[in-house]
């Protein structure tokens, strides 16, 4: 294979793996947000967030496998497994493996959710707020047509979906229908210091 | 094999009853009911999506005499 | 026979520990083998559930390996029930007994005195109780106040105060008896249950008697203690008899059942037989309501009660109970409708046994048997001219 | 309707107004036969959105390196061949002859057809 080719899908894969990741992001603000439709029951949305969680990781895993193996770069297995580690634009690239680390984090704890309980899954679940922006500052850091129009297209419908979802989720609150009456009663039934 | 829900775990998402219609349905403030706790074998593998679909892991599969 | 409420006069202060060991001898030394006495005496449970103490202190007993916990449950969340603050304030050291002896059956590393955070007058005649009691006993005890809810008494939901200072029930299994306090098997131990065992360990067998509280429209409203299978007629009689001739008793407290006062003032007043006939006495509260009131809007108002005591962490209960109170206000407030009648059958089957804890179940209970006992008054109800206080 | 006999519910029971029931309006309270079908016809729906993913996000590979390539002026290639077909080094020729699948993988994002109606 021709080193260019590898070099464009590196950053296919790349441009493909931040869209992907901005579905599954606003899928499962949707499936937080208990969205239903004729026809389209919760467990879908909940459903389609946990395929394209999986399907980011392969598109990013050959986004990583292409852009290690690309002499031109000459990255070296270590640079995606430790962050800063790489020579080439080692800051950018850095932000690149800690965003991978994280959603591999992220990933497995979901994968391994009966075991871990509900409590630690869903602290870990939080780094996706990190992880993302991470990932969208790596894209447009490493970049090396960084001002390329359609890198720049991607990028920013992908943060307005994403802002977007996240704005929405903010304003609608909680959608479990006993959180306030129960906070409310737990109020009442604390302890409260015997005389 | 039996189905139970942990009650104070569950918040009323409702994915369980559209997993198992069989034998989960909604009440009218959206928690589950389990029409029948017992599950036949062939709703085994179905019953075993639902308690893994549940966003919050209150359904459960126990053994019968869980 | 000894009975509870022997000794000094009522209207007198607490007893203190002289006058107790004076009049009943000092406290039996018995240990583990005492659960078989307790188990032969057959006394059952006086919190609400009537279940056999025997037992329940042999299970706690078996998983206990030196760290069990011992709750002398005095919160008293019902709100008629005046009886466990009676033995609290006038007999603390017969309950302190008890709980040594509870102690040391199950062989517990502590014990956590639970009351009422509002039975002030309890809460301080057991602290001076305790102070009077001798150093090694003492410095197994703690006193935590239980807030004043309704479901604050359940087992699960003291082991949670003690825990996490939060006093709502948690789901089961495990039960207290597997896994209370700190992981610990806790027993949790109404207080007049505890005074009853004090007095078993000195005569080897059961009192035979039993505290109850009469309200409502009765002339001398209050505590009583009664030998068992004692009638309801005798014990209404007891309490200075109806204040105007009445239709309904309430068994039991909030979680008890409707009777038509007719077929009530017959009823033997006993755990176990009442207990054979699907019936509860619960808590020992003989609620009698006076004709002129009417037993549907009672039954709104305690509904509405109940529904706002749920601890609002299961929907069936926290939503079921306000759409139950909301139909039963309905019906009260602007005379029935058929529909009403039809949620309310619906929704209490579909809210039965769907809780973590008993309170939905209770109320259920506590509505069916009103709709039951009356079902002319549900059907016919229509809004009074003027509402009734 | 004599107002001086004591009731027996609690002096302070709470008489603050009706408790507001938040009823469930969804699709769930439909006999059991049409809620199985509803469920079956979702994972088929599921597995359809599923593929059209991945076909799109393959393609998209190959639309977005092509893309790069021709916008990079002066980077000398040893292979002048980029191809614009959606052929990729995965090497699954991806045809593009999935006519039904045709909605891009964004439009997953998008959601279309999910309209927000959470609980009231």
């Amino acid at each position: 294979m021709s080193d260019t080719l590898l070099w464009y899908t590196t950053r296919g894969a790349g441009a493909v793996s931040l869209v992907l990741l901005t579905a599954v992001i606003v899928l499962g603000i949707l499936s937080a947000l208990r969205v239903q439709a004729a026809g389209w029951p919760r467990f879908l949305t909940t459903g389609l967030h946990r395929n394209l969680a999986l399907m980011t990781l392969v598109f990013l895993a050959l986004h990583i496998v292409t852009a290690v193996v690309d002499p031109f770069t000459h990255l070296g297995w270590l640079t995606a497994v430790v962050p800063f580690s790489s020579s080439y634009r080692t800051f950018w690239l850095g932000l690149g493996t800690i965003a991978f680390e994280l959603l591999l984090a992220i990933v497995v704890t979901s994968l391994a959710r009966g075991y871990i309980g509900h409590a630690a899954w869903r602290l870990v679940h939080w780094l996706t707020y990190a992880s993302w922006p991470i990932a969208v500052i790596h894209g447009i850091g490493t970049g090396t047509d960084t001002l390329s129009a359609w890198l720049l297209a991607i990028t920013v419908t992908c943060v307005i979906a994403v802002v977007a979802a996240i704005g929405f989720r903010v304003t609608a609150g909680s959608r479990d229908p006993l959180k306030e009456p129960r906070t409310n009663f737990q109020a009442a039934a604390q302890r409260r210091e015997t005389r | 094999m039996r189905l139970a829900v942990d009650r104070i775990k569950c918040d009323g998402h409702g994915q369980c009853a559209e997993l198992l219609p069989e034998l989960i349905r909604l009440d009218d403030w959206g928690y589950p009911i389990i029409a029948r706790a017992d599950v036949p074998d062939h709703l085994v593998p179905m019953a075993q999506r639902a308690v893994a679909g549940c966003p919050v892991l209150a359904l459960a599969l126990q053994q019968r005499t869980g | 026979m000894t009975r509870l409420l022997d000794g000094r006069d009522l209207t007198l202060g607490a007893e203190g520990l002289a006058e107790h060991v004076e009049r009943l001898g000092p406290l039996p030394a018995a240990g583990p083998s005492f659960i078989d006495v307790l188990v032969r005496s057959g006394l059952s449970g006086r919190g609400g559930a009537a279940y056999p103490a025997g037992q329940k202190w042999r299970s706690v007993a078996a998983q206990s390996n030196g760290a069990a916990v011992v709750i002398v449950n005095g919160a008293e969340g019902e709100p008629r029930s005046l009886k466990d603050r009676l033995l609290m304030t006038k007999r603390p050291h017969l309950i302190l007994d008890g709980a040594s002896l509870a102690a040391r059956a199950v062989r517990a590393k502590h014990v956590v005195l639970y009351i009422g955070e509002e039975h002030h007058a309890a809460r301080e005649s057991m602290a001076r109780a305790l102070a009077e009691r001798k150093d090694e006993e003492r410095r197994l005890v703690r006193t935590v106040a239980a807030p004043a809810r309704y479901v604050a008494g359940a087992s699960s939901a003291a082991v949670h105060l003690v825990d996490d200072g939060i006093a709502t029930p948690t789901t089961a299994p495990p039960s207290a008896h597997e896994r209370g306090v700190d992981g610990a098997p806790t027993l949790v131990q109404n207080v007049e249950t505890l005074a009853q065992v004090a007095l078993i360990a000195r005569t080897g067998s059961s009192t035979g008697t039993l505290l109850v509280t009469v309200a409502g429209g009765v002339l001398r409203p209050g505590v009583l203690e009664i030998q068992a299978q004692t009638t309801v007629a005798a014990a209404v009689e007891l309490a200075g008899g109806a204040s105007e001739p009445p239709d309904a008793v309430l068994l039991g407290g909030y979680f008890g059942t409707w009777i038509r006062a007719a077929n009530a003032w017959g009823l033997p007043l006993d755990h176990d037989t009442l207990q054979a006939r699907g019936l509860s006495l619960g808590c020992g509260v003989i609620g009698v309501l006076p004709g002129s009131r009417c037993v549907v809007c009672e039954v709104a108002g305690i509904m509405r009660y109940l529904a706002s005591e749920s601890s609002a962490q299961c929907g069936p209960c926290f939503f079921g109970l306000r759409a139950l109170a909301d139909a039963c206000t309905r019906i009260a407030e602007r005379g029935t409708e058929h529909v009403d009648l039809q949620r309310l059958q619906r929704w209490s089957t579909e809210v039965s046994g769907r809780g973590a804890c008993h309170h939905p179940d209770g109320a259920v209970m506590f509505l069916q048997s009103a709709l039951t006992t009356f079902p002319d008054e549900f059907a016919g109800h229509r809004a009074h001219l003027r509402r009734s206080a | 309707m004599k107002p001086n006999s004591t009731p027996l519910s609690k002096v302070s029971a709470c008489s603050q107004g009706r408790f507001s029931g938040r009823v469930n309006t969804g699709a769930m309270n439909g006999n059991t036969q049409d809620r199985i079908r509803a469920r079956d016809a979702a994972f088929r729906l599921l597995n359809r959105l599923t593929t059209g993913a991945a076909v799109g996000a393959l393609a998209g590979v190959g639309v977005f390196g092509a893309v790069s390539a021709s916008t990079i002026p002066g980077i000398t290639t040893t292979s002048q061949s980029a191809s614009t077909t959606t052929s990729t080094s995965t090497g699954t020729s991806t045809s593009t002859g999935l006519g039904s699948s045709s909605t891009p993988v964004n439009s997953a994002s998008s959601g279309s057809g999910v309209v927000v109606s959470g609980g009231t």
